[in-house]
């Protein structure tokens, strides 16, 4: 199976470990990322005005090469993957999105939505399998009790992203499960971490952060697991409790990474 | 040539303020056949009619159409009318001119118009009515009450009183429904098993009521008067006569893992139970899908201990068929799922509940005895906060779009009722609107604030935090202070939304009553006809129609009883005139038309037919009346144009056509 | 036919008797608007709608027929709304080959208490009917009489 | 167009379903940050009050984390009016919640693109 991939800015510098170990991951589990030629930034945050058309261009000209590609197109990062799937659902079915993004890109066929988004997760659990994951697990992470934490973006609006239950998700806890560590279920994992609000406000980014943390310390978890490198910042940045990618888990429990301890 | 009036209503400034009523009148005299026309403010009311009376004496009127309100308002008034003065009542037509015309219109020349062409369309039918007799059919003097909660049983104990047999079918092992899983009922706070419990045995013992329970309706057939119904008496694996209701084998059952679906899942009973100790029948059933003897032929313990020998395990489901002249549904309700409400932690903990959940657990015989305690950890709540319109009045697809009407009122008693008795537990209430229309029951509301202490904030609840310690973190808003408040709980209690019981749907199609988006029946009139349903003969008892409180159930549930007494009353019905004929000369007897009646109501006879000159015998199509409902689904599907359909012909609905197009 | 500024289209509604005349009646009770050029004939269940009855109105000058009944499942009869919905597909492709375009017929189904959803309905099927003009095809076709 | 009819097309909100419940409110994580509280962002709009909640602090303070829309029982969607303040507040008046002379100061060698990205979407043209 091959998909289109949009590894996205951050994945290409200071968030290296999730792009590298999500594509040797994908390998070794039999699927295939193909990054896109020529992508563009994403833009962080999806452009919510009704009237915004140029930020959202560059989703489109990634979601148009995937079905160019006659490909799915997948994301690591829930920020990536949160503006691709709106703008997605934009082009789907919002009529004066579709023409004016159409008009401004002048393709040869119009770009409608066609392309499915998917996040790695989402690949995980259905293409692979969880139940097929956990036969390809050579360390297990017996012992282990890791915090899912899913922020935002993977989860809001559940109308458009209808990734999880928004309010009561199961699919990074399933992950853990077939990873053979221990899933901590704690009632922050859906809040936000200040996410762009850190750059200025210090200190309300903590506090949000030091609520989450503070509460899956409290349920015994020794770490968190994340796929946004924001959350993972911010997170990082508020906690003694470390942080890690999902897919540096992946990595460890299919031999591919050295386990940490 | 028919002679035919015209009669426009002004229905006041209704119509008269959008639409020209003369220039109606004027217009309906170029008509060819009108011999008369004429407006009136109130063409409805007694002097209105008198109006019409004497033109059909004066002018020999053999056709009037009425240009007024909807036919389904005032059609049967003016067929009363004309049938009091002589004229057959089929020869009136109605031209809807206020609903379909003035009401939606502002342009008075337009609306005008449209009038103008509402009523030649109406002139053009009734030139082509032919004056139809309705037929008659016989009542059968029995009622059958679908749902054995207090909607059920009282419905049934009032028609029964007045002397007709009622059968009352309840698909749980015993009647009692809802109500007998509270334990308190507002504003009084008298115990709601003291004034149910007498109820149910009244229903119980009372020779013209018999009650199926552990039963359900499989299948409707038939019309208003004359009802078959096959009730679906599903295996108890207890012989009722035998049985003595002694409990031992309650007692003795080894396999006690099922969840008590009385207590709401929040204990066990053992496989063959009684739902609660005052079901009646007092006789148990077994839950096939837990018992061991059942599932795996060893055991048989209840057997054993069983003094009477009513355990029988080999009972089958048994089919009743019955004839009823009227049906009432009073199915009632349960409460919304809240699979969907994460941010409240539902599932999540054990001590967040429902409110239901909260009225087992303060009652008695609930699986606390009636302590208020946690489920996790059976310590005793200090600090509840009771969140209202989980899941009402929500336009989103988690909830419900209606209010629920009994939360504001339940929430206020149980609040009442923990000040009480745990006075040093404190409770808060997270309300959008406290609503207490009802006697006495504003008063209530305040009696737990002002009186109780109870803790009101306005504003609502964000997400509930089950936090390592075991509490609840409550993340809340106080809407009037502009704060947000986060409240350390013990408990935390769901207003959950009430929706219909999910069996409604299945059964209104049997009925082929109507049902809104929401799953509530329809009535009849929102306002006029609140307990019947538009279907004739099948009435509306309790929540099944929309959500209401015990006394209102109970009113209703005497209404409906009065509308069915009403019905049993008669002898004979009028049955609707309008039914499908075949014309003989044109029938080839295909048998297409018996293909798609979904009454059954087309068989076909091999009769001598005159066709022209030459006498043979031909295979026809023959309507039965009786069955005939009307519906013109033989009409069309007619290959030859020999099926058509009285009060709704071919020619007829061509000439309304003709008359819009025109 | 020139389309005149002033030109209104004639708008044949046939609608059942239990769920969507009702549903009329409540768009009327709720003040709910829509074109006077929509006029409501009454029968007692979409499957009483013979063809032949749109076929007339065609040919009589109409230009746009839409058939309201019951949702599906929720027909007074059970099953007629279903007929309808059959008839009617068949018919509607048969009259937008013989060049009555798709746009001016329509079955839309719309219960008691959607009196919104009739004004909607009839709202926009009117404004998709004004959008293709006057009906000439059966005139062309010397259907006209 | 004014300003109300500008916000009701920017954020494709209708205040007129909002049913005052306050779960918004309780639900945002920045409500303390905000001096307009995002349960009273639909008040502001019926009242044609726009100018002061472009004007207000909570224009800047809200962190799309999208929970009062996930919670809104009504579907009003009140994050997309104080985001939709914010695009009025940029594009009338150039006006930014960042200026360019802040930024090198606020920058680490750990902070991810994505922030920068982030921010200068929410905080600038």
């Amino acid at each position: 199976m091959k998909y289109s991939y949009f590894p996205g800015c951050t994945l290409r510098n200071k968030a290296k470990d999730l792009d590298d170990y999500a594509r040797a991951c994908a390998e070794k589990l039999g699927f295939f990322l193909e990054e896109l030629t020529d992508w563009q930034c994403c833009g962080g945050v999806y452009p919510l005005g009704a009237d915004e058309i140029a930020s959202k261009l560059p989703s489109v000209r990634a979601l148009n090469a995937a079905k160019e590609n006659g490909q799915d197109l997948v994301a690591v990062c829930s920020a990536c993957y949160h503006v691709l799937k709106r703008v997605n659902d934009d082009m789907a079915n919002v009529a004066d999105i579709q023409t004016r993004a159409n008009n401004y890109m002048a393709l040869p066929e119009p770009y409608m939505g066609e392309t499915k988004v998917l996040h790695y997760l989402e690949v995980l659990r259905d293409v692979v399998g969880f139940e097929n994951l956990k036969k390809q697990v050579v360390n297990p992470l017996t012992g282990r009790k890791i915090g899912a934490y899913y922020g935002c973006l993977l989860l809001r609006p559940s109308s458009v992203m209808a990734f999880d239950d928004p309010e009561n998700p199961t699919i990074l806890e399933d992950f853990i499960r077939a990873l053979g560590a221990e899933p901590v279920i704690y009632p922050y994992r859906n809040e936000c971490c200040g996410g762009y609000i850190s750059i200025k406000e210090k200190e309300q980014a903590a506090a949000l952060c030091q609520r989450i943390t503070e509460s899956a310390a409290g349920f015994q978890a020794d770490c968190l697991v994340t796929a946004c490198p924001l959350c993972k910042y911010n997170l990082s940045n508020n906690s003694e409790l470390p942080v890690v990618y999902f897919t540096e888990l992946l990595a460890e429990a299919l031999g591919i990474k050295e386990v940490q301890e | 040539m028919r002679r035919i009036g015209v009669f426009v209503c002004h229905c006041g400034s209704n119509i008269a303020a959008t639409v020209d009523v003369k220039k109606v009148v004027e217009m309906a005299l170029l008509e060819q056949g009108v011999v008369h026309a004429e407006d009136y403010p109130y063409m409805c009311s007694e002097a209105g009619q008198s109006h019409i009376a004497e033109a059909i004496r004066e002018k020999q009127l053999d056709g009037i159409v009425v240009c007024s309100c909807s036919p389904r308002m005032h059609e049967a008034t003016f067929r009363k009318c004309a049938e009091k003065n002589g004229l057959n009542p089929y020869l009136v037509e109605i031209a809807n001119i206020r609903e379909h015309c003035s009401w939606i219109h502002k342009d008075m020349q337009e609306a005008t118009e449209k009038a103008v062409i509402l009523m030649r369309a109406a002139v053009a039918k009734v030139h082509l009515n032919a004056p139809l007799k309705a037929g008659e059919s016989a009542v059968t003097k029995r009622a059958l009450v679908i749902g054995g909660g207090i909607a059920g049983i009282q419905t049934a104990l009032d028609i029964a009183d007045a002397g007709y047999h009622v059968d009352i079918v309840e698909k749980e092992p015993s009647i009692g429904g809802r109500m007998s899983q509270l334990d308190k009922t507002f504003p009084t706070l008298d115990c709601s098993a003291c004034i149910l419990t007498p109820k149910m045995v009244e229903a119980a013992s009372h020779e013209n009521i018999t009650i199926h329970t552990w039963s359900e309706v499989e299948k409707v057939s038939g019309f208003v008067g004359n009802f078959t119904v096959d009730i679906r008496k599903k295996a108890r694996y207890v012989n009722m006569d035998k049985c003595t209701g002694c409990g031992i084998c309650q007692e003795k059952c080894p396999s006690k893992k099922p969840l008590n679906e009385f207590n709401r899942g929040l204990n066990n009973r053992s496989a063959i139970y009684t739902p609660f100790a005052q079901a009646i029948p007092n006789v148990p059933v077994i839950d096939a899908a837990a018992c061991i003897k059942l599932k795996t032929g060893k055991c048989g313990i209840c057997e054993k201990f069983c003094q009477a020998g009513a355990i029988d395990y080999a009972q089958t489901d048994e089919i009743i068929t019955q004839q009823y002249g009227a049906i009432v549904v009073a199915t009632g309700f349960d409460t919304i799922k809240l699979d969907k409400y994460g941010e409240y932690a539902y599932g999540e903990s054990k001590d967040v509940i429902t409110s239901l959940e909260l009225e087992r657990i303060m009652n008695a015989a609930g699986p606390t005895k009636g302590h208020l305690e946690r489920l996790s950890d059976g310590k005793a709540p200090k600090e509840i906060v009771f969140i209202q319109c989980v899941g009402s009045r929500c336009s989103d697809d988690r909830g419900k779009p209606y209010c629920s009407k009994i939360c504001c009122m339940y929430t206020a008693k149980h609040a009442m009722l923990i000040r009480d008795k745990y006075p040093d537990t404190n409770v808060t209430v997270f309300y959008i609107d406290v609503r207490t229309p009802g006697k006495n029951f504003d008063e209530f509301y305040r009696r737990a604030v002002e009186d109780y202490g109870v803790n009101y904030v306005k504003g609502q609840v964000g997400k509930v935090a089950p936090q390592s310690d075991g509490s609840l973190l409550v993340h809340g808003v106080d809407l009037l202070e502009n704060k947000q408040i986060l409240k350390k709980a013990d408990m935390v209690v769901l207003a959950t939304a009430i929706e219909p019981n999910s069996d409604v749907r299945k059964i209104a199609t049997m009925l082929t009553a109507s049902i809104d988006t929401n799953n509530f029946l329809t009535e009849a009139h929102p306002k006029l006809r609140p307990v019947e349903s538009p279907t004739a003969g099948v009435f509306l008892s309790g929540v099944c129609q929309g959500p209401k409180d015990i006394p209102e159930t109970v009113a209703q549930a005497g209404a409906a009883a009065v509308k069915v007494i009403g019905l049993l009353a008669k002898d004979k019905l009028k049955t609707n005139p309008c039914t499908a004929k075949a014309d003989e000369l044109r029938c080839n007897g295909c048998s297409q038309c018996a293909g798609v009646c979904p009454y059954g109501a087309i068989s076909y006879e091999t009769r001598q037919v005159n066709d022209h000159g030459i006498r043979e015998d031909r295979r026809i199509a023959v309507v039965n009346s009786a069955l005939c409902q009307g519906c013109g689904a033989c009409t069309v599907t007619c290959p030859s144009g020999a099926m058509d359909l009285q009060g709704f012909s071919n020619r007829q609905i061509i000439a309304e056509v003709d008359a819009i197009c025109r | 036919m020139p389309v005149t500024e002033n030109w209104k289209p004639t708008i044949v509604a046939f609608c059942c008797n239990w769920c969507s005349y009702a549903g009329a009646d409540l768009a009327g009770s709720s003040r709910l608007a829509y074109p006077a050029d929509v006029k409501i004939i009454k029968v007692p269940c979409s499957c009483r709608v013979n063809p032949m009855f749109i076929l007339r109105a065609f040919e009589k000058g109409a230009d746009g027929v839409i058939l309201c009944g019951c949702h599906p499942g929720d027909c007074h009869y059970s099953t007629g709304n279903y007929y309808a919905r059959r008839r009617m597909t068949l018919l509607f492709s048969m009259l937008d080959y013989l060049g009555v375009e798709d746009g001016r017929t329509r079955v839309e189904w719309v219960s008691a208490a959607e009196g919104v959803k009739f004004s909607e309905t009839m709202n926009s099927f009117v404004e998709k009917v004004r959008g293709l003009g006057p009906n000439v095809r059966l005139g062309d076709l010397r259907c006209r009489n | 167009m004014n300003q109300v009819d500008e916000i009701k097309q920017i954020s494709g909100v209708n205040p007129l379903k909002c049913m005052k419940c306050g779960k918004c409110s309780a639900s945002c994580p920045s409500f303390y940050e905000m001096d307009i509280k995002p349960h009273q962002f639909v008040s502001y709009v019926i009242n044609d009050d726009v100018q002061a909640l472009a004007n207000s602090r909570s224009a800047w303070k809200c962190l799309s984390c999208f929970a009062c829309i996930e919670r809104c029982p009504r579907n009003v969607q009140p994050g997309k009016l104080i985001d939709a303040a914010r695009q009025i507040l940029i594009r009338q008046r150039g006006q930014e919640g960042l200026s360019a002379d802040e930024i090198p100061a606020l920058l680490d060698e750990d902070m991810p693109q994505q922030l920068l990205m982030s921010a200068f979407r929410k905080y600038r043209r």
